[in-house]
């Protein structure tokens, strides 16, 4: 009896206390009081802004860190030589640099002068040494790291960094590329902190705080929980913390930040929201809700080395029987946009060589190409579609449905809808000889039209295989004459440093690209971002009214303010 | 009431609910129990005698509810207790010993705790040292170790046990305890000792019990008086010595022809034929009439009263009540 | 195997005979107390056990009816299981018609159980609820008698004519719960005399009927023992009801044999303290023969750790000092009346 | 910390109970480490037999197939199957789980050790509440057998058990937080009041409470007010269930008309007799909910964005990250079988005839 009492006292004393706690003075010193109903139950204070998001971080470091949500962290903390004009997607500015690089005329040699009195966050200077031996780091710790972003990013460009003096840091590219300016104002190219990053090996959770170069510091840190940011004392750019602190808090599901937003528990709710959860948030109380042009696209991968994909009448056929107009419309109430090229607009050279090569939907010509290889209504084209039914958003499989529609109503394809989860999927997809068609999403690491062309033309483990593997071939052997053609034009477009020729260029290679269907783009999504509404972009790039993210390129927390 | 009985039951009548329809177990049945004796209520199985000792506490819940009849115990008529007032009676002036030790005591309860529970329930002004000092006094009496009284049910035999529940009945020296099939679990050395004490205890404390039981030989070693029940209706008392040297219903002489005897070189068992009839629908007039051996047609239509036969020897039978009727003694 | 032969533990093993049914040679059944591998592993050597059977020799003879009587806990339902072959033994064995079961492959088991049945206390719980009595009774039918229905049909209505459930069409199709308990251990006696064995054993075969129907029950298993040539081994703690019934009669304390011999020496001559006590007990029909005699101290004691010497010592009432040391062995006092004491010529005078 | 009062119960035990019992757990704990070997094997070669692949899943359509090689390399997949499987041993009895496949690649220990504490925070507070609701109301169900009460609990037991939690999460979301304006809605803690919080056990509650950060325990005890209520209700359904039926089952035994038969009360003949005996099987239920629990706690933490151990699992799961599901696995095998010797040795504690 004595032991049940002591059980029922005990467990009496914690709902007793979690009660007590419901009903106590609330968490935050500025609590609003509750009774006005449009008020959020939970109120940030004034001097912190904090953003919800579904994403998690996966490095901290430089040399290693390969996704999007990490460069935004590390882009927050770092700057690097040059950056993005905020607000734009199009302008490098200087950053730690003085002035725009001088480029040797072979196109090998860059040469950047540092601003004075770079300081890092912790009050190191940063030397040319510093940040040449941290380019070295990237070249040579780099590819041993996890995520691997050198292998991509530095490696294959990038032959070597010096500091001949104490202002001046020199590139020497492996090749003349055209647009090593846009990768060289990636996340990749920000200095790591010597203090903090051993130069001999990477490290991907360093303890906080974290100190760069940037105008926030991580003052905190809890993994799964949220980071907290804090202004670098010793930052001199122009990007100025508005706020004294910015939280960014991870949340498991979606659809609990659209929440929280609602209850007033975070400030901004960025991504991943997705497309229903922003259409709900949208025009709520005291709530702001905003698309921002992106750069991640939606297309189908086709197997060239597969049957029935092998066949060019096939993939032309499909190129031109598909509606994009009609998913954007049934599926996203036209909040997405048609894409007719893997270039997006806005890109350099972006064309519509898809619209222009096939008019789609044009199911008469869809008919011609089946029928030249035999399939009608009679002997109808057995087609195999996957997609991944989560990964993608819920969307996926509806628009997966119209797109299985519209095919049919060509009358000689028999499409058969498969879906498998995200894992299962990508491997099989990619690998290149499971699935013959299927769904895949891309967004881009440097913002250049050689980043939505090249790797799915060359052997980049894309599943496409217009250019097979071969040994000594740098770009590996081309499935045919039109793909050598393709092949060919990418390596010139590469080196290409007069932007009209290069334009020029990718608009060859977009209409080469298309004829041969290499993958078929579909549209390109935009970014949501929903925040309540005493959150303003700061006026100094444009209007405060919005809040100014380039979410295609960086979001710098210094862009906001808070004014209730 | 007349002041040598201790309990008397008039007219009681006992319903069970099932699903087939509404159950008499006990019908109309009137008992009396004088003070300090042993009454044996013998029965075979289903006949009520159990749902009988129950409804002397007024311990039915679920189907089962008394649909009439007046209780007389020690003066008041217990039917006219609340529901609240019910509870003082049990286990201080009425105590109960069930069949099997073994489900009758709380498994996860010290043999102590059982005792100190009732003394206090009753008599909560007893200080837990009281009555555990009352208890072992109790105990010991009845033959268990004081230290016993720490064990667990499941550590005592099944003779310990039984004595634990008799302690239990006594522990407000209660002046009536209803024992219901005592020993039917128990082995015949263990039942024999456990009647002995039985006995003592009539003689100590001048108890008076009622033995409810199905062996007629238990009844014959300890009962005063007995009384026989057939399906649900009092078909014989007496005195235990009357009662088995001559009875009078015929189910009684069949019964006690049927049971086998050590003793006697007798050759057969008598074979009653039949079975007890099935209450939901029991038989017109005498209950046993479809197995009497001297069934008359009058049995088949007239319900026999219970009724003296020869002095304080009551049996429920036509053969004594009909004018001219000569009994045939199954004797000799 | 001609001659009585005197084993270590003392126990006298009946000679070999072609009249005897059953011949059970110092057999031995103990119970592990704890089990499982890792705890045998860990204790090996020394698992405590409940010696349920400690080493028992008898005989049933053919045609007999061999009384087992005791207690509960001493043994005496462990032997029927034991010839019935339902348990392994832990030592000894028991030979039926001849044939040492423990020499038995399965299958030769198999059929060697149809010539031995059993009838159970419960016949609620050896009946299926679900099957009604014209099935319960076909399932050994179709195993060891015919495979024809119809001829099935037959030899059940035949069976259930001969216990009494008459006429056999109207109980053919019913459920246990739908008769009363003494035609449904009517029908558990059909279902174990239908193969016509040749061994019945009846574990307290009438202990859960009503006093008015143990007769009909007792009557009815001699009339068939007449009829079908049966011989029973009938397990009771009812010394009482053994009288009316058995030819021979075993009385077994704690494991042991104390007494066995033809029930009227027994029962007249009881030469055993505790046969004595526990014929004693038996409570009588009669007012006028009230038990004066005192019942022997305490309870039986666990099976676990018995009392050494005689189990009985710790109790009996003419008990000496020898008797907590030395066991004793089953003796033959009498012609054909074996006992289990020290003593036991003070208690024949 | 992981099973922090089942470990100090059996020890406890061990230290004060009897031989028997002594023995008796050290033959539990010697049966559970071959189990959990095998179950940790079991997982090793289902989780490599599923298709799909850690590298290839972490970097989606980005990586090219020399680097995906390289990855693979760094992590070891490339090494045969067999030595694989040893490593995998090896840290198991070394208690080191190694690296994660994804992400960050963090040590295991480090993901669990956050993680964990987490899920315990959410998961003690629920059970207690699921107990505490389930066992007075089944047994308050129980007393009032077939009158409006009982009819009343009965249909909570079975709506309550039926709801999905992450409806019922976001109605509590709704209506208490969004709504209502009352309570937070998600996460552990305040985020600004939880930089003030110091990791020592990562139980923020006990945190809280060992440096005296009031502020924080308030806010700790708001943010666990709705997903507890959540987990805590749909727990509570079976449990609610499970007693009323053992308290009627029990309330119907011989002892308790017996005891009905001394003059015991109505009341303590329910709470004070039929409770304690109804409880051994609910005991044993409540050992077997500990994978209910779990798999509550999984939808629980993703409704209200709680960073705990269930959700831990499914994201690595669907990432085929092999090392964190093994470790995670075989730290619940681990954690269930320590949980199912407490509950026997509870059970032995609580029914006296129940002896090692």
């Amino acid at each position: 009896m004595k032991s049940t009492k002591w059980f029922l006292v005990t467990s009496l004393l914690i709902v007793v206390s979690m009660i007590l706690g419901a009903c106590g003075p609330a968490a935050t010193p500025t609590a609003a009081p509750p009774a006005a109903t449009d008020e959020p139950a939970v109120s940030t204070p004034a001097d912190t802004i904090i953003i919800g998001t579904t994403d998690s971080i996966a490095s901290f470091d430089p040399a290693d860190a390969y996704a999007t949500r990490d460069w935004e962290i590390i882009k927050n903390i770092n700057e690097g030589l040059l950056k993005w004009k905020p607000g734009t997607s199009d302008e490098l500015i200087p950053a730690l640099a003085a002035d725009m690089p001088v480029v040797s005329d072979d196109g090998l040699t860059y040469t950047f002068t540092l601003k004075d009195g770079i300081k890092f966050g912790d009050g190191t200077d940063l030397t040319a040494q510093i940040y040449a031996d941290s380019i070295n780091r990237l070249l040579t710790v780099g590819p041993n790291c996890p995520n691997g972003v050198a292998g991509a990013l530095a490696t294959p460009y990038v032959e070597s960094a010096s500091a001949p003096d104490a202002k001046t840091i020199v590139f020497v590219l492996k090749q003349p590329v055209a647009y090593f300016l846009q990768i060289l104002a990636s996340a990749t190219y920000t200095p790591a902190n010597p203090n903090i990053f051993p130069a001999d090996e990477c490290l991907l959770f360093p303890e906080a705080p974290i100190y760069g170069t940037g105008p926030w510091f991580v003052s905190q840190y809890t993994a799964n929980e949220q980071i907290v940011f804090e202004p670098n004392p010793y930052y001199t750019g122009d990007l100025k913390p508005q706020v004294s602190r910015v939280i960014v808090r991870q949340f498991a599901d979606p659809q609990t930040e659209a929440l929280a937003l609602q209850n007033g528990e975070i400030d901004i709710a960025w991504r991943f929201l997705g497309y229903e959860l922003f259409g709900q948030l949208k025009g709520a109380a005291g709530i702001k809700a905003e698309t921002i042009d992106g750069g991640s696209i939606r297309y189908l991968i086709l197997n060239h080395t597969m049957a029935p994909m092998d066949d060019p009448n096939v993939v032309m056929a499909i190129a031109a029987a598909i509606d994009r107009n009609e998913i954007s419309d049934t599926v996203y109430g036209g909040q997405v946009n048609p894409l007719y090229s893997m270039v997006p607009p806005g890109f350099l050279g972006a064309s519509e060589a898809f619209d222009d090569m096939y008019a789609s939907p044009n199911l008469d010509k869809a008919k011609e190409f089946l029928a030249a290889s035999g399939y009608d209504e009679s002997n109808p084209l057995q087609l195999e579609m996957w997609y991944p039914p989560e990964h993608y958003g819920a969307e996926t499989a509806a628009w997966m449905q119209v797109l299985e529609k519209q095919l049919e109503a060509t009358g000689a394809i028999q499409v058969t809808l498969q879906s498998q989860e995200w894992s299962t999927y990508v491997t099989a997809l990619t690998g290149g000889d499971s699935y013959p068609i299927g769904v895949l999403g891309w967004f881009f690491d440097y913002p250049d039209p050689s980043n939505y062309l090249e790797p799915f033309v060359y052997n980049g483990g894309q599943g496409t295989n217009v250019s097979l593997d071969a040994e000594g071939t740098p770009y590996g052997e081309p499935i045919n004459e039109k793909a050598q053609e393709l092949v060919d034009l990418l390596s010139q477009a590469a080196v290409e440093t007069d932007l009209t020729k290069r334009a020029e260029l990718y608009g060859q290679v977009q209409a080469v690209y298309a004829e041969l269907v290499v993958t078929l783009p579909l549209f390109y999504n935009p970014e949501y971002i929903v925040y309540r509404d005493y959150i303003h972009g700061a006026d100094q790039y444009g209007t405060p009214e919005t809040l100014n993210i380039t979410g295609t390129i960086e979001f710098n927390y210094a862009l906001l303010t808070k004014t209730p | 009431m007349p002041a040598d009985f201790l309990y008397s039951v008039r007219n009681l009548t006992v319903e069970y609910k099932t699903r087939a329809g509404v159950v008499r177990a006990v019908d109309n049945v009137s008992l009396d129990i004088r003070r300090g004796e042993i009454l044996g209520l013998v029965g075979e199985s289903g006949c009520g005698k159990s749902t009988l000792g129950k409804a002397l506490m007024r311990l039915h819940t679920g189907p089962a509810s008394i649909a009439g009849g007046e209780l007389w115990f020690d003066g008041r008529d217990l039917m006219k207790l609340s529901d609240r007032e019910m509870p003082d009676v049990r286990g201080a002036e009425i105590g109960m010993v069930f069949q099997d030790p073994m489900t009758s005591l709380n498994p996860v309860q010290r043999i102590l705790d059982h005792l100190t529970e009732t003394i206090q329930t009753h008599e909560p002004e007893i200080s837990e040292a009281a009555a555990r000092a009352r208890s072992e006094e109790l105990v010991e009496r009845l033959g268990i170790r004081r230290e016993r009284l720490n064990e667990y049910p499941h550590q005592m035999s099944g003779g310990m046990r039984q004595r634990v529940m008799i302690s239990l009945a006594l522990a407000l020296r209660a002046k009536l305890v209803i024992a219901d099939e005592p020993t039917t679990s128990l082995d015949v050395i263990v039942e024999a000792k456990f009647l002995d004490l039985l006995k003592e205890l009539q003689k100590e404390f001048g108890l008076t019990i009622l033995l409810i039981t199905h062996n007629i030989g238990v009844v014959a070693e300890v009962a005063d008086r007995v009384a026989v029940m057939y399906a649900a209706k009092m078909a014989e008392v007496g005195d235990v010595k009357d009662v088995f040297a001559d009875p009078k219903h015929p189910y009684t002489q069949g019964l006690l022809k049927s049971v086998p005897n050590i003793r006697l070189d007798e050759g057969e068992l008598y074979k009653m034929e039949g079975a007890p009839p099935n209450l939901l629908h029991p038989p017109a007039g005498c209950r046993f009439h479809p197995r009497c051996p001297f069934v008359m047609e009058v049995c088949r239509t007239m319900e026999p009263a219970f009724a003296p036969v020869v002095g304080d020897h009551f049996a429920s039978c036509l053969l004594y009540q009909e004018a001219g009727m000569k009994q045939e003694s199954l004797h000799g | 195997m001609a001659e009585p032969k005197p084993i270590t533990n003392g126990v006298a093993v009946p000679a070999a005979d072609s009249d005897d049914m059953v011949r059970v040679e110092t057999l031995r059944k103990h119970f592990p107390v704890q089990s499982g591998f890792l705890a045998s592993l860990v204790n090996r050597g020394h698992i405590p056990a409940v010696k349920a059977v400690d080493g028992v020799s008898f005989t049933i003879r053919k045609g007999e009816v061999f009384g087992l009587a005791g207690e509960s806990g001493s043994g005496k339902s462990t032997v029927g299981r034991l010839i019935l072959g339902l348990l392994e033994p832990t030592e000894g064995r028991v030979v039926f018609d001849g044939t040492d079961l423990g020499s038995l492959a399965p299958e030769a088991m198999r059929k060697m159980r149809s010539r031995m049945q059993v009838i159970f206390q419960d016949p609620l719980a050896s009946l299926n609820p679900r099957m009604t009595i014209g099935e319960a009774i076909s399932h050994p039918v179709r195993i060891h008698i015919t495979r024809q229905p119809e001829e099935g049909r037959r030899v059940v209505n035949e069976i259930l004519n001969k216990v009494g459930l008459a006429p056999a069409e109207q109980f053919y199709d019913k459920y246990p719960h739908q008769i009363s308990g003494g035609q449904r251990q009517r029908v558990v006696i059909a279902r174990a005399l239908v193969t016509a064995p040749d061994l019945v054993v009846a574990d307290e075969p009438i202990a859960m009927a009503d006093v008015s129907v143990r007769a009909l029950l007792l009557d009815l298993m001699m009339r068939l023992k007449e009829e079908l040539n049966l011989t029973y081994l009938f397990i009771t703690h009812d010394l009482a009801t053994a009288k009316y019934v058995c030819d021979r009669i075993a009385i077994m304390y704690l494991g042991k044999m104390c007494e066995v011999g033809p029930l009227a020496d027994v029962y007249e001559y009881s030469c055993h303290p505790y046969t004595r006590a526990l014929l004693e007990a038996v409570p009588v029909p009669d007012p006028r023969h009230r038990r004066k005699e005192p019942m022997p101290a305490g309870e039986i004691p666990s099976a676990i750790n018995p009392p050494p010497g005689c189990h009985f010592h710790p109790r009996c009432p003419i008990a000496r000092e020898n008797c907590s040391v030395d066991e004793p062995d089953l003796r033959e006092l009498r012609p054909g009346h074996f006992v289990a004491c020290h003593y036991a010529e003070d208690l024949l005078k | 910390m992981i099973g922090v009062p089942a470990v100090v119960l059996l020890a406890y035990v061990f230290i004060r109970g009897s031989t028997g019992l002594r023995h008796y757990i050290l033959t539990r704990i010697g049966l559970t480490l071959p189990m959990v070997f095998i179950l940790a094997t079991l997982v090793f070669f289902i989780m490599r037999v599923l298709p799909g692949d850690p590298v290839r899943s972490a970097l989606g359509p980005k990586g090219s197939p020399e680097m995906i090689q390289q990855i693979r390399e760094q992590l070891g997949l490339n090494d045969p199957m067999i030595v694989q499987y040893g490593r995998f041993i090896g840290n198991m009895v070394t208690l080191d789980f190694g690296n994660s496949l994804i992400g960050g690649h963090r040590p295991i220990v480090d993901e669990m050790s956050e993680r964990f504490p987490a899920t315990l925070e959410l998961v003690i507070p629920s059970s207690i509440l699921a107990l505490l609701v389930g066992i007075w109301g089944g047994t308050f169900a129980a007393s009032r057998r077939k009158r409006t009460a009982d009819y009343l609990w009965r249909i909570y037991s079975v709506v309550i058990y039926s709801l999905p939690i992450f409806w019922l999460g976001l109605v509590m979301q709704l209506l208490f937080g969004v709504q209502l304006k009352w309570l937070p809605i998600s996460g552990r803690i305040d985020p600004i009041i939880g930089i003030s919080i110091e990791h020592i056990t990562n139980l923020y509650a006990v945190d809280a409470l060992l440096t005296g950060n009031w502020p924080a325990l308030v806010s700790v005890m708001q943010h666990l007010v709705l997903p507890t209520i959540t987990l805590g209700l749909v727990l509570s359904g079976v449990f609610v269930r499970m007693t009323r039926i053992n308290v009627i089952e029990t309330l119907q035994a011989d002892y308790i008309a017996a005891a009905r038969a001394r003059g015991i009360r109505e009341r303590m003949l329910v709470y004070g007799h039929a409770l304690k005996n109804a409880m051994i099987p609910v005991i044993t239920l409540i050992g077997l909910q500990v994978a209910i629990l779990l798999a509550g706690a999984v939808l629980t933490e993703t409704v209200f964005s709680w960073p705990g151990m269930g959700r831990y699992l499914v994201e690595r799961i669907s990432a085929r990250d092999y090392t964190a599901v093994q470790s995670v696995i075989t730290v619940f095998a681990l954690l269930v079988a320590l949980i199912s010797l407490a509950v026997d040795v509870i059970y032995s504690l609580v029914d006296p005839r129940v002896r090692y």
